[in-house]
């Protein structure tokens, strides 16, 4: 790029207390990591609630699993997924310093993220709708087990909830990131925050890859692709 | 001090490709498969699917085939902790009803 | 960041190259950060401190006389809540750690100087939302935040104070991701991991457990908020939830959250027996090395706080023998210290004093926890006053008596002052008298079966109870004078030299106060660690 | 109360067949803890003695690193005290294990905790409050559960203790071996007066208890108040004896294992009673329909007691004990295909008396 500043030994990037480009981007990356792994174990917590209520209560698992649209997951997870590609081609852009590409693949994330917070919108919305939402006005229409169901719709939203948070915090830092790289900030001896962004935003993704199956796919042998 | 001087590992595009196609495959196969009564198995299958999708993209999409042996390590340590921390409390959960004693 | 301006004539150091409130609150620099910990958790601790004293003047007489029974269980929670999250968990690290790791591996700073002081503006915020709680009415959960009591029954501000505590975890999280990063890539040229002081490594286990324990807290009473807040259920036993379920996670962190406490406190014993001893540790590797045991078993130990809570006996067998096997560690760290000592050249200053006092009282808390990881045992003994004495012997007589020691040991180095030796030797005397004073006779109180957490108790305590009441006056004087002395010094000490223990760590090579960027030029290490032979620049001080 | 308490004592009563081997495994604790604590504190004492340099003559030459590890040591200082805290540990375990297995003679006592008192029902009908009549050299079994919060039933002279779920059932027995009245402490906090929340066991002679128990209730046996409640809410009217209604046979059922619907089964006790009375379709027997209404809210902690006593006796539980199984007998078990649910419609009072707390009690019991 035209804009490219020229980097020496000591760049315009580099921190006071650290000696080497490598050694700033090295700890960057292990902090993102370090960070990552504490999310691990964020989400570990609810993880385990559900493991925990799903085996003492399969029966209400199943039956309030099967309340909610495995199309809209399905397809959620796919456009989350692409989200990932878009991602990954933007880190790629960056790294070899094409700045409209690199823009327009985080733009294209941006929107793909979104879309898939739209999506998780319009099924809050269906259960609300439906009174499936845990509290005194609760309701599982047909549901076996109804007792025992709030437990699997608190951790429904519980995880859905703590994710979609996740993204939304994703999508501030894509859209400070986006002006950013429009602006010029990031070349391909420095782009450290488009690629630690890169690694968060997979991390949602992942986690949702262990929603989506846990969340949507109990039991669905006896009511099929519905 | 570990010199680390490859400071990037610019991996080829065809390889996010082919890990993307892969993702999406394996999205609709494991909704698919979610029909198929398969019993108990069914969670199997789900969750080794959702760990191989998962695996492909920490590998690939987050470039942690082509990291530091820490960063590798961290990754371990994190995976490692989140089933101490699920295995140990199931496996209490799994044998409270050995004794035959309630609360036991 | 702040970019030092260009070095002035007049022996410029940290506290002094840039003045204003500014300067401090908008600072990158780990040192200064370090001070802004040490006031705020100093102030946690002091308010901490005045609870105790409310619980031990009540419990002087059997019956309810001083505070009804409401007030009191919010002033043990309270106690609880300050001390384990704001004083305990931080005390350490973010103040001695936070100021010394970058020195002692000839670092510049931490690797992330603007996160760190964002983790010392959450760690504030986080102490707002206590801080609004306990004057809005207080809370009755008691620091461990039992469900269903919490969550359905409390008359307290549990949300606000389970925020407080969740806001409060994302310090400890980014305290500890930056000390894990910066050992990792910021070492010296030359400093190897076996020549790191222990003080670094005991730092490394603490901060690992913050990072893998400590979200899982942090999500657990995010539950609890949200189950208290909006009645939908993650614990509550009226849609099928399983309060042990909360206890299991609750402890996955806060068993750990005792070795966050006492490993940081380890590394600063470690560090004072061999300076005071002019000996390189005994045992360098294996006290390396049993910090890292330590947090790794550490994680595995967490059930022997369920043995009676509706836990199946056989995972509470597992939990037992393996909280066995993490008490070796420990004993391996104690008779290590001990045998630094042999044949070395013992000075009896200050910081030494504490040190010892930690060795000795430590290994009475320890030992007691063998008491209470044997199941048989445990059943007679948790949940009464046996487990209150124990962790105030691990808690108090461990890692406070550490911190107090690494107080007094880099006071010189922080500050460029020295403090009274007549009075901090006097302090170190009644806090130790005194702390026995207050938590032996609880041992004896509970193998008789006084429970923990009781307002009013049965006459035939009484005895014990007023002894312990005594012994808490003794050990709050013991507290109060350092600081006083300690206040004093900051103006009217002796000038400190740059190395008045005659230690060896890279942070004695430095000026006291050190400079902005702790070193003139990065040092190179070419000896190993406590290599006492090389000391130069030898100024004695008492 | 009854008791005149002791000023000054460092062991509390020794009153049930635990106190003596718990007294004897805290001994040894104490005499190892004793020779560690003095063992540590005299090297520091000595060392610190022995080696010390006055002040005032500067910072000691460096001194040869003659000691600065030895793996000898090392292995001798951990080994030791390992196998010294195995000893700990497996004497620990035999203590629990014993405390966990109640005998099969045991008497059963129900104990149900509510803020802020014990609340303890005998099969014979005597209820009682934050006292507990036991007679001596028995064996007693407590059933526990609680209304609200966790609590934990604690008696210092018997050294046992355990932890009172709401939602749950716990267990607890021991052997009065001494005549005398004793502290019940409540040792999980339980809010405001936890510390009131204490109670007296008076433990009685074989005579004395059987003169207590005669002054009886006047309202039955628990079991016998069990059936009549179990008789208002209307259950014998799918529940009937030899399996011929639309739900499972009861009878001699209790203590058997039972198979579900989903090719899981269960043990028929007191936590799956209680999870299929409020929570009817968690798990369904084998062969019947999800018919069954739940009875969440209409039911009292202690009606619960009651009727899972009288479910107990129905039929013969002989030989039942605790974690063996029983094979059910498929014979007794008819296949329904009827639909409606013949619920009285009136819904008993007795039963429904209490309480606003009744919506938190729920089932946590969590078999498979």
């Amino acid at each position: 790029m035209a804009s490219q500043i020229v980097q020496h030994e000591h760049s315009s990037t580099l921190k006071h207390h650290f000696a080497s480009d490598a050694q700033q981007l090295d700890a960057a990356t292990i902090g993102m990591w370090l960070f990552l792994v504490t999310e691990i174990m964020f989400f570990g917590g609810l993880f385990l609630a559900y493991f925990a209520y799903r085996q003492a209560y399969p029966a209400a698992f199943a039956s309030a699993s099967n309340k909610t649209n495995l199309w809209l997951g399905a397809a959620n997870t796919t456009v989350l997924i692409c989200s990932s590609l878009t991602m990954a081609l933007a880190v790629h852009a960056a790294s070899l310093g094409k700045r409209t590409l690199l823009v327009l693949f985080l733009i294209l994330t941006l929107l793909l993220g979104g879309a898939f917070l739209g999506v998780k919108a319009y099924e809050y919305h269906d259960k609300w709708v439906h009174h499936e939402i845990p509290g005194a006005h609760f309701e599982c229409e047909g549901c076996e087990d109804a007792g025992h169901a709030p437990l699997f719709f608190s951790l429904y939203f519980g995880m859905t909830g703590l994710h979609a948070t996740h993204m939304l915090v994703g999508f501030v830092l894509l859209v400070i990131i986006i002006v950013q790289a429009a602006r010029g900030k990031f070349t391909a001896k420095w782009y450290t925050p488009v690629e630690m962004f890169g690694l968060y935003w997979h991390f949602v993704d992942i986690v949702w890859i262990f929603l989506f199956p846990l969340l949507y796919l109990i039991d669905r042998s006896h009511t099929g692709l519905k | 001090m570990s010199d680390h001087n490859e400071q990037h590992h610019i991996v080829p595009v065809p390889v996010y490709i082919a890990v993307f196609l892969t993702l999406i495959a394996m999205t609709w196969v494991t909704a698919w498969v979610s029909t198929v009564d398969l019993g108990h198995l069914n969670i199997f299958v789900a969750l080794s699917i959702a760990i191989f999708k998962a695996s492909i993209v920490i590998l690939f999409f987050m470039h942690v085939k082509y990291g530091t042996r820490l960063t590798k390590m961290i990754v371990l340590a994190g995976i490692y902790w989140l089933i101490l921390l699920l295995f140990i409390v199931m496996a209490d959960l799994w044998t409270r009803t050995w004794m035959g004693v309630p609360g036991r | 960041m702040i970019t030092a301006p260009p070095p002035e004539k007049t022996t410029p150091n940290y506290l002094n190259h840039q003045h204003g409130l500014k300067s401090w609150l908008l600072t990158g620099d780990h040192k200064r950060i370090g001070i802004l910990y040490l006031i705020s958790v100093t102030m946690f601790f002091a308010l901490g401190g005045l609870f105790a004293a409310l619980i031990r003047l009540e419990l002087t007489t059997p019956a309810g006389d001083l505070l009804e029974s409401n007030q009191y269980n919010k002033v043990f929670t309270m106690h609880g809540v300050l001390m384990v999250f704001f004083f305990l968990i931080p005390s350490i690290p973010a103040t001695l750690g936070n100021f010394l790791i970058p020195m002692m591996i000839g670092a510049k700073d931490l690797a992330f100087p603007k996160i760190n002081l964002l983790s010392w503006y959450i760690y504030v915020l986080g102490g707002i939302f206590t801080l609004y709680v306990l004057l809005t009415g207080g809370i009755d959960t008691g620091w461990t935040f039992y469900t269903p009591f919490s969550t359905s029954y409390s008359n307290g501000y549990v949300i606000a104070a389970g925020l407080g505590i969740f806001i409060n975890g994302f310090s400890s999280i980014l305290t500890g991701l930056n000390f894990i990063v910066t050992i990792h890539r910021m070492r010296a040229p030359g400093l190897t991991w076996f020549r790191l002081p222990l003080f670094v490594w005991a730092h490394y286990a603490t901060a690992a457990i913050m990072i893998l324990g400590t979200p899982v807290v942090a999500v657990t009473l995010f539950l609890v908020v949200l189950e208290r807040g909006f009645h939908i259920g993650f614990f509550d036993p009226a849609y099928g939830g399983d309060p042990v379920l909360f206890q299991h996670l609750f402890w996955f962190y806060s068993h750990p959250a005792v070795y966050i406490m006492v490993l940081p406190s380890m590394g600063v014993v470690s560090e004072v027996i061999s300076t005071f001893s002019s000996k390189k540790p005994f045992g360098y590797t294996f006290i390396a090395f049993s910090s890292v045991a330590i947090a790794v078993f550490g994680f595995l130990v967490w059930g022997h706080h369920l043995f009676v809570a509706g836990q199946s006996i056989y995972a509470g067998l597992v939990f037992s023998v393996l909280s066995y096997i993490v008490a070796i560690p420990s004993a391996v760290k104690v008779f290590n210290w001990a045998a630094t000592m042999y044949k070395g050249q013992v000075r009896l200053e200050t910081p030494m004093l504490y040190s010892l006092g930690f060795i000795g009282l430590f290994t009475i808390g320890g030992l007691t926890g063998l008491f209470l990881a044997s199941f048989g045992m445990n059943v007679h003994l948790t949940d009464t006053y046996f487990v209150v004495a124990h962790f105030h012997y691990t808690m108090v007589g461990g890692a406070l008596l550490g911190y107090l020691s690494g107080i007094h040991f880099w006071w010189p180095k922080i500050f460029g002052r020295m403090y009274s030796q007549v009075w901090s030797k006097v302090s170190a005397a009644l806090v130790f008298v005194g702390f026995n004073l207050t938590f032996f006779p609880q041992f004896l109180l509970g193998y008789m079966g006084m429970p923990r957490r009781y307002h009013v108790y049965p006459p035939e305590f009484q005895v014990f109870n007023v002894l312990s009441s005594a012994g808490a006056s003794v050990l709050a004087l013991g507290l109060l004078l350092p600081a006083i002395y300690l206040t004093w010094s900051l103006k009217y000490g002796e000038v400190a030299s740059a190395n008045p223990w005659g230690a060896t760590g890279l942070e004695w090579q430095t000026s006291s106060p050190p400079i902005a960027e702790n070193f003139e030029v990065t040092p190179v290490v070419t000896t190993e660690a406590y290599d006492y032979s090389t000391q130069q620049e030898v100024v004695h001080v008492g | 109360m009854t008791m005149e308490p002791k000023s000054f004592q460092l062991f509390p009563e020794s009153a049930s067949n635990f106190a003596p081997s718990v007294d004897g495994l805290y001994t040894y604790m104490v005499v190892v803890s004793a020779f560690f604590s003095l063992l540590v504190g005299f090297l520091i004492v000595y060392f610190a003695v022995k080696y010390r340099k006055k002040p005032g003559q500067g910072i000691p030459a460096p001194i040869n690193d003659h000691s600065i590890g030895s793996m000898i040591l090392e292995i001798t200082w951990s080994v030791i005290p390992l196998a010294l805290s195995l000893v700990m540990f497996a004497w620990g375990a035999s203590i629990v294990f014993h405390e966990s297995r109640p005998p099969a003679d045991a008497i059963n006592i129900y104990v149900t905790g509510k803020r802020w008192m014990w609340k303890i029902q005998h099969m014979e009908g005597a209820r009682e409050i934050n006292e507990l009549h036991v007679p001596v050299g028995k064996n007693i079994r407590l059933t526990m559960t609680s209304e609200d919060v966790i609590h934990d039933f604690f008696v210092p002279a018997f050294r046992t203790k355990a932890d009172v779920l709401p939602g749950r059932y716990t267990t607890e027995w021991f052997q009065p071996t001494k005549i005398g009245d004793y502290h019940i402490f409540c040792a999980e906090y339980c809010g405001t007066k936890h510390s009131g929340m204490i109670g007296w066991v008076h433990v009685l002679s074989a005579e004395d208890y059987d003169k207590w128990l005669a002054q009886g209730s006047g309202e039955g046996s628990m079991a016998e108040q069990g059936e009549s409640l179990f008789n208002q809410l209307g259950c014998g009217n799918c529940h009937v004896k030899g399996g011929h209604g639309r739900a499972p046979n009861l009878y001699g059922a209790f203590g058997t294992k039972v198979d579900l619907s989903d090719g899981t089964s269960v043990r028929f006790d007191e936590s799956y009673t209680r999870e299929s009375i409020i929570y009817p379709q968690a798990k369904i027997v084998a062969g019947y329909d999800r018919i069954m209404p739940t009875f969440k809210g209409l039911i009292s902690d202690e009606g619960m007691l009651k009727l899972i006593e009288y479910i107990k006796s129905l039929g013969d539980p002989n030989g039942v004990v605790p974690g063996k199984t029983l094979t059910s007998e498929p014979s007794d078990i008819q296949k329904s295909g009827q639909m409606a649910v013949p619920m009285s419609e009136e819904k008993p009072q007795a039963a429904n008396k209490s309480t606003a707390s009744a919506g938190t009690s729920a089932n946590a019991g969590r078999q498979q």
